[in-house]
């Protein structure tokens, strides 16, 4: 048992990177070609069919997606230059506001599978009294707490969270290590190997402890068919191509799994005591300079790679839209005769001149740097982040939590085509029904809409290592058997993780996950228990209310 | 077990305000979030008041000190998240999907009046739910078997009042009106510590009045919040 | 992954092998199959791979009613026998319940 | 951030120290009752005892002075399920059964509550105590007694409760408080109106003793022994437990240990089995002393063996220095001889004692006679059953006891009688006699006068037992004339009778002398041993009889229930030490560091001051036979196959049921409420702008937030 605990707690340790948000397939994206222009042509939108495919391809060639680029295109603007003295900042805002609102909507979106985890978790917890008591331990705890002695018990808590730690660290160098050495054989099995683990012996052990539980018969057949479905399923979801809604059902579940399992096989205060080392690791590993997240995130971009599939939670928004890039020979007539009200026509033709200018420049400056492979292709990285238009929620994570957000910051720092992009995106995302949103809006960049096509599915990704962290929490908040910690519990750890995204957008800057939301949780979780329970539970033991 | 009582006490007390939440909020990231914060910040000024209660060793007994200030702490916290929302107003404009949420500013009231009362709810009646699923009801030593539905009406009562307390408030700050702003004190101390009465039993006592004051503070709020008897009608003829 | 954004091949051949994944023992992958491609096999516009596509679905939802229909009736028979069956029917169980025979 | 790691767990220590003030409503709800429980246990055949639902029995209280009452509750009774309350008078095998018939949806559980003024009797073994384990009544009958001639029972008053099965829980409440609390609980809830009990919440206990095991042990057996997943679960144990034996002289045949070689035994060693049984049982987990049905028999052997010490010389002075006489206190004879059957098959396969005794085997070849000490209900018609007739040892033995019991020397003013025939008392010689009914084994029986044959109310009131508490020196003998100002017919004059008469017959045939001397034994002894066993642990008997390191014992009686491996060994464990302590003899030069090794023991004595003694007593294992064998049919009866189910607690709690009225117009109110105000929120939301007509004309515009 020891060994597969073990092996299964550092397996998720490897989803340290998190790539770029195609990360359900590559190959998916060469794919959707194609069926753009078919798509196309069946919805016959007013640009012809072959536009979309050359912009497609051209995309490595626009490259200028520096800020530094953003002065000559200011000059460059010749109408769009004066009209640009007055929308650059309002530009500014919108982008901003983009960023927030995606924001709002994407913190949403983590939410729902967040309470869900940990529903998963605290009812778990509540009605199955196996996952209640520690009785084996860790191969990593070797203390076991078992003096009353509360000093004794906090040094063992401390030894025990700093071996764990130690394990996690080395886990990560040894991921760092094999990831820049391009083992991916190696990382891909032992990714596979631990969801096997988690799909096939932790199942089996839920379902044990569950039907144990309620003492209900059931015999071997039944047991071994339903297992073997459930994990071959599970397997394929996690690992190939199976519907997004199932896949992220499994991944929640995984990561209840493994909470679980930490909060079965961790001594009680050693569990409290990883809870904060694990946050205190995840800043650092950040937020150094020199963290090996951030190395491995870096790496990533540079190599231009999808992230393992495995055990990233991706919830997905569908962005309707297609790189920014307007090709010159694209004859204007057709986006004026696009199906948009005259009077923003004028506005229209702002926006396509500044958008027209910039280009010539981007070939030249792509010209001049073709030199510099591994810049043109973070540049490239900045467009496809840029053409995600999905900026803030796109922070990554491994199974420390760490938020890593370095794309994100690139996104942001990417130059004014990203942000019209964005607006685009947002009329699209208006039009395709995720919000409300007033005509004038609309306008603006209605003559883009032709050239806007279905491009694979954008999402938000989160590590499963904040949902095990999270839930780890609020499933030992919730085995005091009070109600009112856990809700707390949970309640904190949502508002950390909004001020985190929040801080992620005003910043711009790379920012851990858990931290905020762990010590919230902490605190609040040790407060309520502490002075709130005894307030309250006076309190409506005389039915008093406040 | 009494699964019955069990589900019974908690549509009666979370029915209206899970309705709530579905049709107004759930719809709009921006209210959520919002929704959440509120009762991030209750949360914050209940820690305040229990831990004041906490420190005042030889008061602990006395419930109404505990009660008298942790109403005052919650009104400054409502206070504060008024100004936090006040203040990021232009973000939230920028931000919301749905500019209502700006736009009406009674929305913003609203929403964060509901996450005050579904946290204060769930805060007063969760752990009495739990223990409610089992075989038994109350009034083996004192107490009678109306405890369990009689809390859950009150919280529904609390939930409502603060929902319509946040909307009240948040108006008289925006146009000064310091009677609203003492009426919502005065109604808050008033349930509050009418709900004192609970632990002598004395239900209808406390049940009614707190209702009355909810209907009032109801109508108060729908009339600050742009409502009036004309549209009310307008609204029951469907026109 | 969203399918309606697949090429259609792509569709097709996914369908297949969920099919023939469903042969080895798994109902559940068969179920998945159906419920994933309903919509492009009985709602979509036509298009020359649907009808395989329609095909594969179909024979997923007979395999898989199959299946249900067969746990369904070796569960009852188990369950209802478990006592009488004695040694054997320990032998076979997962989990023998407590206090029962 | 070191500061902000640590922080949570100060926080924790905090929450440690703080106790928390404020009390769940639960609390408030529920009050618990102590008690013990009922339980289940298993033969190779069937299943006893009782067991509750897996997630606890609730029923309504139900208090039962008359048997009317019991016919309201088996009528048709207004808000099923109930818990009758039930005094000990009325707790009789036809109430019972007619409960059992009712079904557990009308009754579904049983409170035996502590108010025994008009109790007569109360056994709930079988008339015909370990019926089908013993050599049979002769004939082809496998069973010990007749059970419709209650004149040849050896329990007459027995109900055989504790063979049937209950489908609810029966749980026993000693204490008169917790009587007190649900007597107020139903006077003020239940008993005001017994017709409107359907319309009122009413007190209601629920009662969580459930039974892992079931069918019987076969099945259980089956079932823990065959690991089918990751965490194997325990179903049942078997009973299990410790022998205790003792030499009155070491033995001096040791034997190397080999493992190759077969063991033999010693021929010339000769030993005479003084026996008796160690342990009693009753319905009821953790209550029962036993003290009438076994007690005394151990106290008989105990002060025999004590006796015996004091008066008998050296080995070698013996006319036949290899005679030995070896003392036996049998465990689990309760059900069906597990202790002597084991004994005895252990015997037959030369495996007594154990190699790690490093001593020879002793075979049936070595055993002279057996004389078992059954029980002594009634010292006055004693007597001493054999099998056959003709056997002149034991014609031997009845004329010596009878001199002695009729000696005008010592004035016991005691007959023993005599008994030849099948219809032997349910003692641990019949598993002796199964084997080979012309082995040599007598035993010493009273007349059953026991109305509380292992039952929870065979306790020291049972056996008229006072505690003297003459701290005098119980290590010697005493002058026949010495009372030490014990009543004559008091339960300490008795046991020194009957024990000194047995040591003088053993001392006799030992010695081929008779007995002369007015030395008999002490009845201060007996009066500790009593204390020891009915009271508390914590007394001076067992304190001398321990090490002086050793803590002491707990304030209460040991526990006599033979329980399973892991169970609390107490009895036999004290057992031993007395025993050893008896029958040990002094070593004077010894000192106290070199007196670690058995069979040196470093005793605290009779005066607390340590003493090195050399034992003689040993244990061995008492677990059935069945549980050897590979593949035992089970229900050959054979040998015992009791096991006892495991359980994860005992616990009731009394609290109010609401009734089916109360619960429905809560939830009605629920549904009601939610629905309406579902509804109502839904027309207000998607026509909120028709309700507040003055928001800005701009936002009026906009369609509602629809639910998507």
């Amino acid at each position: 048992m020891d060994a597969h605990v073990s092996a299964s707690t550092s397996s998720p340790a490897t989803v340290a990177v998190a790539g770029e948000d195609e990360n359900l397939s590559g190959e998916a994206e060469r794919l959707e070609r194609p069926p753009r222009r078919q798509k196309q042509q069946r919805n016959n939108y007013g640009s012809n069919a072959d536009s979309p495919d050359g912009a497609v391809l051209t995309v490595p060639s626009v490259v200028i997606r520096d800020s530094t680029a953003r002065p000559s295109r200011l000059s460059g603007g010749g109408v769009g230059g004066g009209g640009d003295g007055a929308p650059g900042p309002s530009q500014q805002e919108i982008e901003e506001e983009q960023g927030l609102k995606y924001g709002a909507q994407h913190v949403i979106k983590l939410f729902v599978p967040v309470s869900l985890c940990m529903l998963v978790v605290v009812a778990t917890i509540n009605s199955i009294s196996f996952y209640n008591s520690t009785d084996v331990y860790l191969l990593y705890t070797p203390f076991h707490e078992l003096s009353p002695e509360p000093s004794v018990k906090l040094w063992n808590a401390l030894a025990n969270s700093l071996i764990l730690m130690s394990v996690v660290v080395l886990m990560t160098i040894l991921l760092i290590v094999l990831y820049k050495k391009r083992c991916y054989r190696v990382i891909h099995g032992w990714l596979i190997l631990s969801s096997f683990m988690l799909l096939f012996i932790f199942t089996y052990l839920y379902l044990e402890e569950l039907l144990r539980a309620y003492n209900i018969p059931m015999d071997y057949p039944t047991a071994v068919l339903i297992m073997w479905n459930f994990g071959v399923a599970g397997m394929m979801a996690i690992h190939w191509q199976a519907p997004l809604r199932l896949q992220q059902g499994y991944l929640i579940f995984v990561a209840a799994l493994m909470a679980l399992v930490f909060i079965k096989y961790l001594p009680e205060w050693t569990a409290w005591a990883v809870l904060a080392a694990i946050s205190i690791w995840d800043l650092i590993a950040v937020l150094s300079p020199r963290g090996p997240l951030r190395i491995l995130v870096e790496t990533a971009q540079e190599r231009n790679e999808q992230i393992f599939p495995a055990l990233i939670y991706s919830s997905t928004v569908l962005y309707t839209y297609m790189g920014t890039h307007y090709t010159p020979e694209q004859p204007l007539p057709t986006t004026t005769s696009s199906p948009s009200s005259s009077n923003s026509t004028t506005t229209t033709r702002a926006t396509q001149n500044s958008l027209a200018s910039p280009d010539p420049g981007a070939g030249a400056s792509s010209s001049s740097r073709s030199g510099n492979s591994r810049h043109g292709q973070r540049q490239q990285e900045n467009n496809q982040a840029a053409a995600e238009g999905m900026p803030l929620v796109s922070f990554k994570n491994n199974l420390h939590g760490n938020a890593e957000a370095a794309g994100f910051t690139q996104e942001w720092s990417a130059n004014l085509s990203d942000r019209v992009a964005r607006r685009q995106i947002e009329v699209q995302t208006t039009q395709s029904g995720n919000g409300r949103r007033s005509n004038e809006y609309r306008t603006v960049t209605t003559p883009n809409q032709p050239q806007m096509e279905a491009q694979e599915e954008r999402g938000i990704k989160l590590g499963l290592g904040d949902f095990i962290f999270y839930s780890v929490l609020v499933g030992k908040a919730s085995s005091y058997g009070d109600w009112t910690t856990t809700i707390a519990c949970f309640v904190a750890i949502l508002i950390g993780l909004c001020l985190t995204l929040l801080l992620l957008a005003i910043w711009r800057k790379a920012l851990p996950a858990l931290p905020i939301s762990i010590t919230f949780g902490l605190i609040f979780c040790f407060a309520t228990s502490a002075v709130v329970k005894p307030f309250m539970e006076k309190l409506s033991a005389k039915q008093v209310f406040i | 077990m009494t699964l019955p009582e069990f589900f019974g006490c908690t549509l009666l007390a979370f029915g209206p305000p899970f309705s709530l939440f579905v049709f107004t909020i759930a719809n709009d990231p921006v209210r959520i979030i919002i929704l959440i914060a509120a009762a991030f910040f209750w949360l914050l000024s209940l820690l305040l008041s229990s831990l004041l209660w906490f420190a005042v060793v030889p008061l602990q007994d006395v419930l109404a000190f505990g009660v008298v200030f942790s109403v005052l702490f919650q009104e400054c916290f409502r206070y504060i998240i008024y100004r936090i929302l006040r203040s990021t107003e232009q973000g939230l404009h920028a931000v919301a999907e749905d500019t209502r949420v700006t736009e009406n500013k009674h929305i913003l009231a609203y929403v964060s009046g509901l996450g005050f009362g579904i946290i204060s709810g769930m805060f007063a009646l969760v752990n009495v739910l739990a223990d409610m699923a089992g075989p038994g009801t109350m009034g083996l030593k004192g107490g009678t078997e109306l405890f369990f539905i009689t809390s859950a009406a009150q919280a529904l009562a609390i939930i409502l009042l603060h929902t319509f307390w946040s909307i009240i408030f948040f108006n008289a700050f925006d146009t000064n009106n310091y009677l609203h702003i003492a009426y919502v004190m005065g109604s808050h101390l008033f349930v509050s510590l009418l709900t004192l009465l609970n632990a002598d039993a004395h239900y209808w006592a406390t049940l009614l009045p707190s209702y009355i004051v909810t209907v009032l503070t109801g109508v108060l709020a729908f009339k600050v919040a742009g409502g009036s008897a004309r549209s009310a009608k307008r609204f029951i003829m469907c026109q | 992954m969203d399918i309606s954004k697949a090429p259609n091949p792509r569709k097709l051949q996914l369908c297949r092998t969920y099919l023939m994944t469903g042969f080895a023992f798994l109902p559940f992958v068969w179920a998945i199959n159906v419920c994933w491609f309903f919509d492009e096999a009985f709602r979509k516009p036509p298009y020359p791979e649907q009808s395989q596509i329609k095909r594969y679905v179909i024979y997923s939802a007979i395999g898989t009613l199959l299946w249900l229909i067969a746990l369904t009736t070796w569960i009852i028979i188990f369950q209802t026998n478990r006592a009488d069956w004695g040694a054997t029917a320990d032998y076979m169980s997962f989990i023998i319940p407590l206090g029962s025979p | 951030m070191a500061n902000l790691k640590t922080t949570p767990l100060w926080l924790l220590l905090l929450l440690q120290v703080i106790i928390v003030r404020g009390e769940r409503t639960r609390d408030t709800m529920y009050q618990p009752i102590l008690g013990a429980s009922c339980f289940r246990r298993l033969n190779g055949t069937h299943q006893t005892g009782c067991s509750s639902t897996h997630s606890g029995s609730v029923g309504v209280l139900h208090l039962i002075n008359y048997d009317a009452d019991l016919d309201f509750l088996l009528g048709n009774p207004p808000s099923p399920p109930y818990a009758p309350m039930i005094p000990p008078h009325l707790f009789t095998r036809s109430n019972l059964l007619r409960l059992k018939e009712a079904g557990p949806k009308i009754i579904s559980a049983v409170l035996l509550i502590n108010k025994s003024e008009k109790m007569q009797q109360f056994s709930h073994e079988l008339s015909c105590p370990n019926k089908y384990s013993g050599i049979g009544r002769g004939g082809n009958s496998s069973e010990t007694c007749d059970e419709s001639n209650t004149a040849l029972t050896w329990n007459p008053w027995g109900t055989g409760l504790l063979h049937e099965d209950f489908p609810f829980p029966i749980y026993y409440i000693a204490d008169f408080d917790e009587i007190l609390k649900l007597e107020n609980c139903f006077t003020k809830f239940n008993s005001v109106n017994f017709d409107s009990q359907a319309l009122r919440s009413l007190c209601a206990v629920e009662v969580k003793a459930f039974m892992s095991a079931a069918v019987n042990s076969e099945v259980c057996m089956r079932r823990t022994n065959f690991i089918n997943n990751l965490g194997g679960s325990k179903y049942c144990d078997p009973l299990e437990g410790r022998n205790v034996y003792a030499t009155l002289y070491p033995r001096n045949s040791s034997e190397f240990i080999d493992e190759t070689k077969l063991r033999k035994s010693n021929p010339a060693e000769k030993f005479i089995i003084i026996s008796c049984r160690l342990d009693t049982t009753s319905m009821f987990d953790g209550v029962g002393v036993g003290a009438m049905d076994s007690l005394t028999g151990l106290a008989t052997l105990t002060i025999v063996a004590h006796m015996l010490r004091q008066l008998l010389p050296d080995q070698n002075t013996l006319p036949d220095p290899h005679r030995n006489v070896l003392f036996v206190a049998f465990n689990g004879e309760s059900y069906d001889f597990i202790g002597s059957q084991r004994f005895v098959y252990d015997m037959e396969n030369l495996n007594f004692p154990r190699r790690s005794a490093q001593s020879t085997p002793i075979s049936f070849e070595n055993i002279e006679f057996m004389l078992d000490i059954g029980t002594l209900d009634d010292i006055r018609n004693i007597r001493l059953h054999t099998l056959h007739k003709s056997s002149t040892v034991a014609q031997k033995l009845l004329q010596q006891l009878n001199r002695y019991a009729k000696s005008s020397l010592y004035d016991f003013q005691l007959n023993i009688g005599s008994n030849a025939g099948y219809n032997m008392p349910p003692t641990s010689a019949q598993s002796f006699l199964r084997r080979d009914d012309n082995f040599p084994a007598f035993i010493l029986n009273a007349l059953p006068s026991n109305k509380y044959y292992h039952s929870i109310y065979d306790d020291r009131d049972n056996v008229g037992f006072m505690y003297a508490n003459t701290s005098q020196d119980y290590t010697a003998l005493t002058d026949v004339s010495d009372f030490k100002n014990f009543n004559a017919n008091s339960l300490q004059m008795k046991i020194r009778n009957v024990s000194s008469i047995v040591a003088m017959v053993l001392y006799e045939t030992l010695t081929g002398r008779q007995y002369e001397y007015k030395d008999v034994a002490n009845p201060v002894l007996s009066d500790e041993f009593f204390y020891c066993f009915l009271q508390s642990s914590d007394c001076p008997l067992f304190k001398a009889s321990s090490n002086p390191d050793s803590p002491p014992g707990l304030p209460l009686p040991p526990m006599r229930y033979i329980s399973v491996l892991g169970g609390s060994q107490e009895s036999s464990g004290w057992t031993y030490r007395m025993l050893g302590y008896l029958l040990s003899q002094p070593q004077p030069q010894v000192l106290k560091e070199n007196c670690t090794q058995l069979p040196l023991f470093y005793y605290s004595g009779f005066n607390g001051t340590g003493e090195c003694r050399l034992t003689t007593q040993n244990y061995t294992h008492a677990l059935s036979p069945a549980f050897l064998i590979n593949n035992y049919n089970w229900s050959s009866g054979q040998y015992s196959t009791w096991t006892e189910s495991t359980w994860s607690q005992f616990s009731a709690r009394i609290f109010l049921r609401p009734s089916k009225m109360h619960e429905i117009t809560i939830l009605s109110i629920g549904i009601v409420v939610f629905i309406i105000s579902f509804c109502l929120i839904y027309i207000i939301s998607s026509r909120w702008e028709v309700l507040f007509d003055d928001v800005p004309a701009s936002n009026a515009a906009f369609p509602p937030p629809t639910n998507c």
